[in-house]
């Protein structure tokens, strides 16, 4: 076998902001934003799915609006804000969303359930109070096998309650 | 005598018998003598089948006790997702 | 909505407590599969066959190994010859191509090396020869005369003959005089179906990290929906010790059944033993769609006679799955899934067929679907041909406790009845059908099984407990087995900690499959707490200085008279001081698993201008015994129900004429998006299973099977036309339609 | 792979002309499930979004200047944009997800080459204006003159899309657009249709009909615009005769392909019904409009 290696690998320094820390990594140049969260960040909240951008599970927020962190090339970061679904809590307190996905049964195996609830807050943070359609559509772009949808769906219809009803 | 209960696929093993009546205190022991009945349907039974008896299935039920007026009924194995 | 039989009032069971794995699961925290890296890992990549069926004349490696971070390559060489006759040479061969790769996707060579796309480099840098088979891709393809052989290690199971051949299951089953009965009918009706293959989708990609130390012995760190089977499967491929293997179950995303059996482990293992390094392969989204079990692909003919006063009389058909590269059992388990309906003359062959695709693996209640789907389509063409109501048609035949099962052997209580009134009484049922739109039913139900459990209940020093099991919790079973601790202890549900724990922490547990977790290891569960709570009035009485017969324990605390109650943790805390820890294990085969029913309804509206269908409204029954939490068991309805609209409607395998899957990503592979569907409503009915502490029956494989037979319903009725090929996708139905 | 994100377009055309091998991207969308099926790497990419020109809306002086690689999301979320061409920004608005909507452009979607590009038949029956940089400036094309067939462009090595020119559409104008996919979202379209129309009283005065994923390339199909041309609109709707004229002309230019999405008697059919309705929305924007 061969001791050798190194490789002619292009590394970019990346500084950004995650989950509201200043970070600085080194990345291979044709690395996913993803890769780079999970492998060097130890932030592995955002899964893989799929790596096509079909499936959401990797979903974060880059400067305020939701990405597929696959599609997205590591260096791409460079300056921006990115909050993955470890941002979203504030403390210990959980978001409303996180808390109606647990009351509302919102997730079985759990998987998806990263990209969905970053999908969610930014359409609530956006549209207050969203019809089921519009709930729908702006969740089209996570796949989850495990609920049809059904109780997801009602989780982010409670927590737009819940946040209208704060933000009174 | 307890009743052994052959679904289909197990007949042509058995002389295309479905209900055959033979000795045994276990459902083992009803094996044992319906090969001897029937050679080859031992090793049929043991490899793909359970058995229910009073309406429930028991995987591997070699070692079940059966009351002698039992009716056993041979069924596949079954398995899930 | 709940549809509760009398039972017994519970204080814990039914109720809906927050999940206890929930917290790390919105917040990120929880590690699956992929989320773990063991220092010093290197990355695992595969070669896999381009070809769909070819003779693997030489395989060079030498080129590989000598590339950047390569670290170590195994190609099937390194594998040891598993018998004929083992059951996992299969699962071996499968997962490394030895003599021919049998289809497109067939893993033929790993690497090890520093990075994934080192790995992958040289991984493809390995040179095959290969001489190219015919391939055989279809049920017609397996079974015409002469037809070339898609493995010829292939032996027809149960049938005593040594001979190779395509078929690898032929179960007939038989009862009463078919032809009499359809001479006598006046009613008959016959149609041809067929369906595509499907996968089970889940979100996660298989994946695994394998460290092999010096002393042999592996830790492996996997998603699946049974470690105790990867552990035993793996060692069974290696011919290693299976107490060489540790195997810790990671979270599991998803399985549906496709993760009740191993692709990736054994490899590891060996990459790691060469190279001396844990080794982690994580699989692709294309790798898991080419090369990870679907569901078979299926053809049949049912023809079903009837009396004018809607009495079906008997039954008549054939129904093959194409099963894919190695002997699988869908035939014969399909056998087991035609057992709704008394029918008192039945004639039925079901067959398995070997085909050059990837080798098929369970799907939720696997080979029901299909079969669901052809006869219940049927069903309701005769309740179309007989003007009658497709509910009072079912019922009138609908079987019973008693009633034969298409096996042999009486049905123990069943709920099906049940199920159809509660459709019939619902709210859906009873509203009038929306303007352009039409309504089906369907129906379908799955044996459920039982198996090996253990648990292990330990009573902490201050009172709280600790729940450990070795099912993987693929939807909620934790909160489950807390539940019914919680129950029996008589103590807060989040007093209790549920923990999945690794094959050496915990007695051996099968597979959580088949529906069996919150039946059978929670009947382990319940039979370790109530050892428990006899050891603890023994205690109790003790400390209460009384005798041991005068303690009863009562809502998690002992009673004796003139005595204060003494709590749990009264009794936890002086532990110590009157026998020592408070601990528990119990393990079991559990029979007795009841069948569960579902009654499915759906309003559709279909354009006829494109083909499309549109599900507007959709209502689920099922009886699930006992639901301990109730929010899980109308998730598991919510999710069968979802994957069935799914298989339905657009999922299929589009491959080509050399068997190389066109559609491998989730972009052209179209499972439900959340604006496909609509809210899916859920009645859960509660007929008891007798054999379970509790009565609970699986509910997880049932919601699946009636949906096709569903919507093809609802859509007939809209269009006039019977749809009787799945999926149903727009260019489908515009054709069938055009046929009108 | 090495990565560069150039500021200016002038820094990008020296990257470019330095390196052969190189790519430019702006949403990756495509490119990244490319390179995952075995497209091979590029030696460069050259990421557009830090070039401000190319992320930026303008309406000056009757005229609607888009950057290339502006995501499609601030094109949906544009009202202005929206109202004056809802058809495009319905069709830019189609491209994938809401988190693919964020990276997704209307110069990747063009100069991707798919003839299934939602917003690209919109983008031509608008006769949309490409402004493209070459090796030492710009040169400007019509939009339907850049994709020449799956997966190529008219575009030269060093080239790419800078911005894309519109000008306000005439009084009494509506477009739309409409896709078939099996799914409600996240699908290749099967067929589109984008149809504009210009009404004068009650008459159509002008018309264009754009296909998609009916061919090669996006097809302007003149004798479908000429059915319609003439056309009553009197009382809000099309005139059945130019409606089934319309779709037999919109039929007969499909020149598709079997494949894993759709079979061509499936594609023929639906673009005839999709360039109906496309249609008779259109009008009814160019009604309320005028």
């Amino acid at each position: 076998m061969s001791e050798n290696t190194t490789t002619r690998r292009s590394r970019t320094h990346v500084s950004c902001t995650v989950n509201g820390d200043q970070v600085d990594f080194l990345a291979d140049d044709g690395t996913s934003l993803l890769d780079a969260l999970r492998d060097e960040l130890d932030l592995t909240g955002a899964k893989e799915g799929c790596g096509t951008g079909d499936c959401g599970a990797c979903t974060v927020l880059v400067d305020g609006r939701i990405n597929c962190s696959c599609l997205m090339f590591a260096p791409e970061a460079e300056g921006c804000d990115i909050v993955t679904v470890e941002g979203i809590a504030e403390g210990d307190h959980l978001h409303p969303l996180q808390q109606t996905f647990l009351e509302g049964a919102a997730l079985q195996c759990g998987v998806c359930t990263p990209g969905f609830l970053v999908s969610a807050k930014a359409l609530l943070d956006e549209n207050p109070d969203p019809t089921e359609t519009e709930i729908r559509y702006a969740l089209a772009g996570n796949l989850c096998r495990c609920t049809g949808y059904d109780k997801i769906v009602r989780s982010v219809q409670e927590a737009a309650v819940q946040l209208r009803g704060a933000a009174r | 005598m307890p009743r052994a209960h052959l679904m289909t696929p197990l007949r042509r093993f058995a002389d295309g018998e479905s209900v055959i009546e033979v000795e045994g205190a276990t459902v083992g022991e009803m094996i044992v003598e319906l090969d001897r009945l029937f050679p080859g349907l031992g090793e049929m039974l043991t490899m793909g089948s359970s058995a229910a008896v009073d309406g429930l299935i028991h995987a591997e039920p070699e070692f079940l006790a059966v009351e002698p007026d039992a009716d056993v009924y041979f069924v596949a194995p079954l398995t899930g997702g | 909505m709940t549809i509760t039989e009398d039972r017994p009032a519970y204080k814990w069971v039914g109720t809906r407590p927050i999940r206890h794995d929930g917290y790390d699961k919105v917040v990120g925290k929880a590690r699956f599969a992929a989320d773990r890296n063991f220092p010093g890992q290197l990355h695992g990549a595969f070669l896999r066959s381009p070809h769909g069926h070819a003779r693997i004349l030489a395989i060079d490696t030498a080129a590989a190994e000598v590339m950047p971070g390569v670290k170590a390559v195994v190609t099937g060489a390194d594998f040891p010859d598993l018998p004929v006759g083992n059951p996992e040479r299969d699962t071996g061969i499968n997962l490394m191509a030895r003599d021919a790769a049998l289809y497109v996707g067939h893993v033929v060579a790993a690497v090890a090396a520093s990075t994934r796309a080192e790995a992958e480099a040289a991984a493809a840098a390995i040179e095959v020869r290969y001489e190219l088979l015919p391939v055989v891709l279809s049920i017609d393809e397996s079974m015409a005369d002469g037809a070339p052989l898609a493995n010829p290690d292939n032996r027809t199971a149960f049938s005593g003959s040594d001979d190779p051949s395509n078929l690898a299951t032929v179960t007939p089953l038989e009862r009463g005089d078919v032809d009499a009965a359809f001479e006598a009918a006046d009613v008959v009706v016959e149609r041809e179906f067929d369906t595509a293959w499907v996968h089970q989708g889940y979100i996660e990609p298989h994946a695994c990290v394998v460290d092999v130390g010096p002393d042999g012995r592996a830790d492996v760190w996997a998603s699946s929906q049974g470690h105790f089977r990867v552990r035993s499967q793996t060692a069974a491929v290696l011919d290693w010790d299976t107490a060489r293997i540790k195997v810790t179950p990671a979270e599991i995303g998803g399985g549906f059944g496709g993760k009740t059996t191993i692709y990736l482990e054994p490899v590891a293992a060996l990459l790691s033993e060469k190279s001396g390094r844990p080794v982690k392969i994580v699989m692709t989204r294309d790798e898991v769609l080419r090369a990870t079990g679907p569901a078979p692909a299926s053809k049949s003919r049912i023809r079903i006679a009837a009396t004018n006063d809607g009495e079906l009389t008997a039954i008549d058909g054939w129904i093959g799955y194409a099963v894919g590269c190695t002997n699988d059992m869908a035939g014969f388990v399909g056998a087991m899934s035609v057992a709704s309906y008394k029918f008192p003359n039945l004639k039925m062959e079901f067959v398995g067929a070997l085909t050059n695709t990837p080798r098929s693996a369970a799907y939720r209640a696997p080979s029901a679907p299909q079969a669901a789907f052809a006869i219940e389509s049927v069903i309701d063409e005769i309740a179309q041909a007989l003007d009658m109501d497709p509910i009072e048609l079912r019922l009138k035949n609908a079987v019973v406790e008693g009633d034969l099962t298409s096996m042999g052997g009486p049905h123990p209580r069943v709920g099906f009845v049940e199920c159809l009134e509660a459709i019939r009484d619902s709210e859906h049922y009873r509203s009038s059908v929306p303007e352009g739109a039409a309504r089906g039913i369907g129906t379908g139900f799955w044996f459920n099984i039982g198996e090996q459990s253990s648990a292990t209940v330990n009573l902490n020093e201050d009172g709280t407990a600790t729940v450990i099991t070795g099912s993987p919790d693929i939807g909620g079973s934790r909160a489950s087995m807390a539940l019914m601790a919680a129950e029996e202890l008589g103590i807060d549900v989040h007093r209790i900690t549920p923990v999945v724990a690794d094959t050496e922490s915990v007695g051996f547990t099968d597979v959580t499959e088949g529906s069996r977790a919150t039946f059978a290891t929670g009947m382990a569960v319940v039979n370790a707490c109530r050892e428990l709570v006899e050891e603890l009035k023994a205690r109790a009485a003790t400390i209460l200085g009384v005798g041991a017969d005068a303690v009863e324990w009562v809502d998690g605390a002992a009673v004796a008279a003139d005595k204060d109650p003494l709590p749990l943790a009264g009794i936890t805390a002086k532990a110590k001081g009157t026998g020592g820890p408070l601990t528990v294990t119990a393990s079991l085969n559990a029979g007795g698993a009841g069948p569960s029913f579902a009654v499915h309804c759906c309003d559709v509206v279909v354009d006829d201008e494109t083909g499309r269908v549109e599900v507007l409204r959709y209502t689920t029954a099922q009886d699930a015994g006992t639901a301990i939490h109730p929010s899980y068991v109308e998730g598991q309805m919510q999710g069968g129900t979802a994957q069935g609209i799914g298989w339905a409607l657009n999922e299929e395998y589009v491959y080509d004429d050399d068997g190389t899957m066109l559609n491998a990503s989730f972009l052209d592979y179209r499972v439900p998006v959340a604006s496909d569907l609509p809210m899916i409503e859920t009645i859960i009915v509660e007929v008891p299973n007798p054999a379970h502490p509790y009565g609970v029956r699986g509910v997880g494989e049932t919601g699946i099977v009636p949906p096709m037979a569903t919507i093809a319903n609802a859509v007939s009725r809209a269009t006039g036309v019977r749809l009787s090929s799945l999926p149903m996708s727009p260019p489908k139905v515009l054709a069938a339609l055009d046929e009108r | 792979m090495r990565y560069a994100a150039p500021a200016t377009v002038e820094e990008a055309q020296a990257l470019l002309a330095d390196d052969a091998d190189a790519q430019v991207f702006a949403g990756a969308t495509d490119l990244v499930p490319q390179m995952r099926a075995g497209r091979p790497a590029p030696s460069l990419l050259v990421d557009l979004k830090r070039i401000d020109r190319l992320t930026s809306v303008t309406h000056e002086d009757g005229r609607w200047t888009i950057g290339a690689a502006t995501p499609t999301a601030d094109l949906t979320r544009n009202e202005a944009f929206t109202a004056a061409f809802p058809g495009l920004s319905e069709g830019a608005g189609l491209i994938g997800s809401d988190q693919i909507q964020n990276r997704s452009s209307l110069g990747g979607n063009l100069a991707n080459a798919s003839p299934a590009a939602d917003s690209v038949p919109a983008l031509i029956a608008n006769d949309g204006q490409a402004v493209i940089a070459t090796a030492d400036g710009t040169r400007t094309v019509p939009a339907a003159e850049v994709a020449t067939g799956p997966g190529h462009t008219s575009l030269a090595d060093g080239e790419f899309i800078v911005e894309f020119t519109l000008a306000d559409p005439p009084a009494g104008t509506g477009d739309a657009y409409l896709r078939m996919i099996p799914r409600t979202e996240m699908d290749i379209a099967i067929v589109g249709a984008a149809v504009r129309v210009t009404v004068d009283g009650d008459t159509i005065s002008d018309a264009t009909v754009v296909l998609g994923a009916v061919a090669p390339t996006a097809v302007v199909v003149p004798d479908a615009a000429a059915a319609l041309v003439g056309a009553s609109v009197a009382g809000g709707t099309l005139d059945d005769s130019a409606t089934a004229a319309l779709a037999e002309a919109a039929e007969a230019a499909c020149d598709p392909i079997d494949d894993k999405r759709g079979t061509i008697a499936y594609r023929r059919r639906v673009a005839g019904v999709l360039a109906r309705r496309a249609a008779a929305i259109a009008v009814e924007r160019a009604r309320n409009g005028a």
